[in-house]
């Protein structure tokens, strides 16, 4: 069956989802692939919402985190104090994985969603961290989407928004952030996942028809390539409930 | 704060008496849902300039006040309008070209800033942000924080805990309560003395209304007190923090209001459009804002069919099937 | 914390999985009103022992417990019954036999300690009681807060503002945050799941329930999932942190359940007079706790007459004209 | 009319109460004359109780301030956390009046409702502050009615629950509390101020039947009595609304 890069990644994020697991989803893809890993694999995760709404029905899919669709049938509405606490809570907080996106990324999984250029007069001025900064703080597991460009896998970051492993090693834990951090990178072209004691990333995997090469061509700074492996695309069942029960008027995808 | 048994005021009447050039506010929603839409074309129409505003994550309601020319300075988390705007254009744009000040936080640590600012107290802590530029950058300098004394003097401070390890922190980073002047937020119901209820999701809409020296609710319904009373449990604002009451039908418009109507996607893709470019988005300011008396005509611009399209299912709270492409 | 879709447990099965020798617990109410009590007496009935109980201003619960046996420490801001004892009567008499250790707090501040916990931090701050013995005075010595890891080395830090005179506060009382091995509190409903809905004042149970390691929900109606969902602004407890979801009409008996039932004169009167003296205290545990297997059989042996007298009426969610002498 | 000690200490603090206080009320005597001030003087002023309530319907009268019958036609019900940020919020704060008891006080105001004797093996315990050390540091003006016993108004309290004026002059702003503290102290006998810049007790007024020298015998410190003046006692429309509106069923009266 055809699919979109899109539909992959939704996909890639989807199958990182388990029964338990509290997602926190923001706006567009990632509320995708937390309605797919529901709807496929993880029924039992509990989608969750920043501006307060948790397990809601999603009979409809929200264009934004804060769409009355967003509201319905939930266990609970409460508010951005509620659903931030519960993040930073360490017994909540301990079960919740974040989905995130942003403009650049560095080696360490920091992200920058506010400027690229000077911050006090930006070449580009993005939304912000939003609550960006905060779920990337507080939650053990992360996943970062990105588009696979050498403009947006950078040496450094024009301005840190959301903290990834810092400067690696035990740089969170220094820094005073719970532990944590990003666990993976969601391109249109690859996976790339963070060692455990240095916490670099390395090129996981690639999707079908994408050489590591390729790559590395669209990242600014290397990464290892030994651990990676061709990622199993999406099945005809998993692309036609994504299709069907997640997006049948295509909103996202 | 206000005890007066009747606080309803026309809109007019409300943003002449609490919101002055250069003062300090505040403005509810999140995104394309409950920004007090009326309100902000009644501040844009009475050409307020220089207001100081703060925000979490607000759509339309900033950036229609940054395009009206009425903002200075912002402190925000997130300037995005969902779908419709992945960044708030005419903000995008103010940023860019430095014709506004910001300064960025987080969603949760503009929240806890106005916690702070509702419980009287100088700072909270969190966890969030170590080692990051919303710690390390100000969009204020020092100087620029000691000139003006109703901002803190510093943006963010990071302390060792006096408890030592206790609950696995080590470190929290302090964030600075915001008192504003007046704040403004839409809420479903309200009597005439100002007991308050929100409907769906509150956002951070409760702690910015106590954070307020002045506090403006517009609201779909003007109920009955009793109404309201019968179910206080519901009532997430007591009148007590309330200085006026703004029967606003539409007030949300064109963001959502849970269970009355949803966004109008076509408002917002035809707003887009135009605050990509400069004389269409003199046009619109035009025809929707300054060529409108207030929220009644720009709905009778708008039409009755969009109106309808957008008509609160009851049961979901939002219009089932509104086509949002 | 737990998402497992059916939590539903007997009451003897959820206080012997999470309520042990020692374990630090806490238990939602106020006064006189949702008192867990159900729990307590089933706590009492197992002989449990050493525990550190943390509470604000409760009392009928903290009372029988104490007299149960059952606690060792206690951190507390208010021991009473309101008009049926000024002071908790065994709690009183434990104190000044120096047979339990207290630690006193005030009750905004064990409602701090309480959000502390659930917001994952290690303090939070106030400006309540400078120069008080609240702060001067400590229950629990260093040595022994040294040597016990399961709570903080300190009572109460002061500390400067780092924003100098923002807000006009020069300092704040800095409070430790508490996070409980097992937290109780009595809900009007839940659903299998864990989603909770309290009806009238929540007092500090929604913070006490999500600083809790684990969550035990006990509740007057178990209704179906709908029931709760279809209104999830009223629903304070999601399923998230829930541990136990408990079926027991009358679990907050003899003390009150807003819309449910009245707290019980004649039972809370009995119980002042049988506090105060040792032979009828004994006599009390022997009828009314250890003597009945569980609620049902507690409600059974007060009483029709009793029971129907302090049925709540459905306007005022009390008991109208309530002999309360 | 007659009238008991009780009533007399109910409607002077009534008196005490204007339209658009906000009234912080305990349990017993305190919420009485929350009640009697609502139905006679301040019928705009407003009931407020810790525990979340704010303006509630009181059709009977509550024997503790969780009980039901503060949750009924209320504007507002929630829980300590915003009942006691109401107080300390500079905003409304700043409208509230406390109404306090005590077991011991001194002369600047400051109360004991914990212990006599020595804290670790008490001779008396008592509640303990429960929310009065909150209410008497956050707001600024409190009325604290008392017993008028030598052995209640000291020199020194055994253990000081709740901030007056400290050690007097600008003692509340050298510790840290915002500005207030307690205004008048009623008793069975009598009515005490603070004077403005000392902030030490002084005797403002006595009860028809009862000297200065009466007073000042049932206190282990001295005050000034130079301006005292005898107290207007209840009137009997006061009187008549207090018994027939407030406590019908004779329950704290």
């Amino acid at each position: 069956m055809e699919y979109t890069s899109r539909e992959m990644m939704t996909i890639v994020a989807a199958r990182e989802i388990k029964n338990g697991d509290i997602v926190f989803c923001g706006t567009g893809i990632s509320m995708l692939a937390a309605m797919a890993a529901k709807n496929i694999n993880a029924p039992e995760s509990v989608i969750f919402f920043e501006t307060g709404s948790i397990d809601a029905r999603l009979e409809e899919l929200p264009l934004a985190v804060a769409d009355p669709r967003v509201m319905y049938w939930a266990s609970s509405n409460s508010g951005l104090l509620d659903a931030f606490a519960t993040m930073q809570n360490r017994i909540t907080g301990e079960h919740v994985i974040g989905i995130l996106g942003a403009a650049q990324i560095d080696k360490f999984g920091n992200i920058n969603s506010t400027v690229i250029g000077n911050y006090y007069k930006p070449r580009t001025r993005f939304s912000g961290s939003g609550g960006a900064c905060d779920v990337a703080s507080f939650v053990p597991r992360s996943i970062i989407f990105m588009q696979q460009e050498k403009r947006k896998f950078v040496n450094k970051v024009d301005y840190l928004t959301s903290p990834g492993h810092l400067t690696g090693n035990d740089g969170r834990r220094k820094a005073g952030l719970p532990p944590g951090g990003p666990e993976l990178v969601i391109t249109n072209m690859a996976v790339m996942r963070f060692d455990d004691t240095t916490k670099e990333m390395y090129l996981a995997g690639y999707y079908p028809g994408i050489t590591k090469e390729t790559v590395l061509e669209n990242m600014e700074f290397d990464v290892d390539v030994s651990q990676a492996e061709e990622v199993e695309p999406p099945t005809a069942s998993e692309l036609t409930i994504l299709r069907e029960k997640c997006d049948p008027q295509r909103l996202i995808l | 704060m206000n005890v007066r048994p009747d606080k309803v005021m026309t809109l007019k009447e409300a943003i002449a008496e609490y919101v002055k050039d250069g003062s300090h506010i505040s403005i509810g929603g999140f995104t394309t849902t409950r920004n007090p839409m009326a309100a902000v074309y009644e501040i844009i129409r009475r050409k307020v300039k220089n207001l100081h505003l703060y925000v979490h994550s607000n759509g339309p309601a900033v950036d229609e006040l940054i395009g009206g020319g009425c903002v200075s300075k912002i402190e925000i988390a997130y300037g995005g309008s969902g779908k419709f705007a992945a960044t708030c254009i005419r903000f995008k744009k103010a940023v860019q070209e430095a014709t506004i000040e910001i300064e960025d936080y987080t969603n949760y640590q503009m929240t806890l800033r106005f916690l702070a600012g509702a419980m009287g107290l100088p700072f909270l802590p969190t966890r969030s942000s170590f080692g990051t530029d919303i710690i390390n950058t100000w969009g204020f300098s020092k100087e620029a924080r000691k000139n003006d004394p109703k901002i803190p003097d510093k943006k963010l401070v990071v302390m060792d805990s006096p408890f030592g390890n206790w609950m696995d922190a080590e470190k929290v980073v302090l964030v600075p309560a915001i008192q504003t002047d007046v704040t403004i937020i839409h809420v479903q119901k309200a009597d005439k003395q100002g007991t308050g209820r929100i409907e769906g999701l509150t956002f951070a809409d409760v702690e910015q209304a106590k954070s307020a020296k002045h506090l403006i609710l517009t609201c779909e319904e003007l109920v009955d007190t009793g109404d309201l009373r019968a179910a206080p449990d519901q009532n997430q604002i007591p009148f007590i923090h309330v200085d006026a009451v703004v029967h606003v039908p539409h007030g949300a418009y064109p963001t959502a209001c849970h269970y009355y109507y949803d966004y109008d996607p076509v408002y917002l893709n035809d707003y887009a459009k135009a605050a990509r470019d400069e004389k269409l988005f003199e046009e619109y300011l035009e025809k929707y804002v300054y060529g409108v008396k207030g929220q009644e005509e720009l709905i009778a611009l708008v039409g009755k069919e969009r109106i309808q399209a957008i008509a609160a299912d009851p049961h979901t709270g939002y219009a089932k099937n509104l086509k949002r492409n």
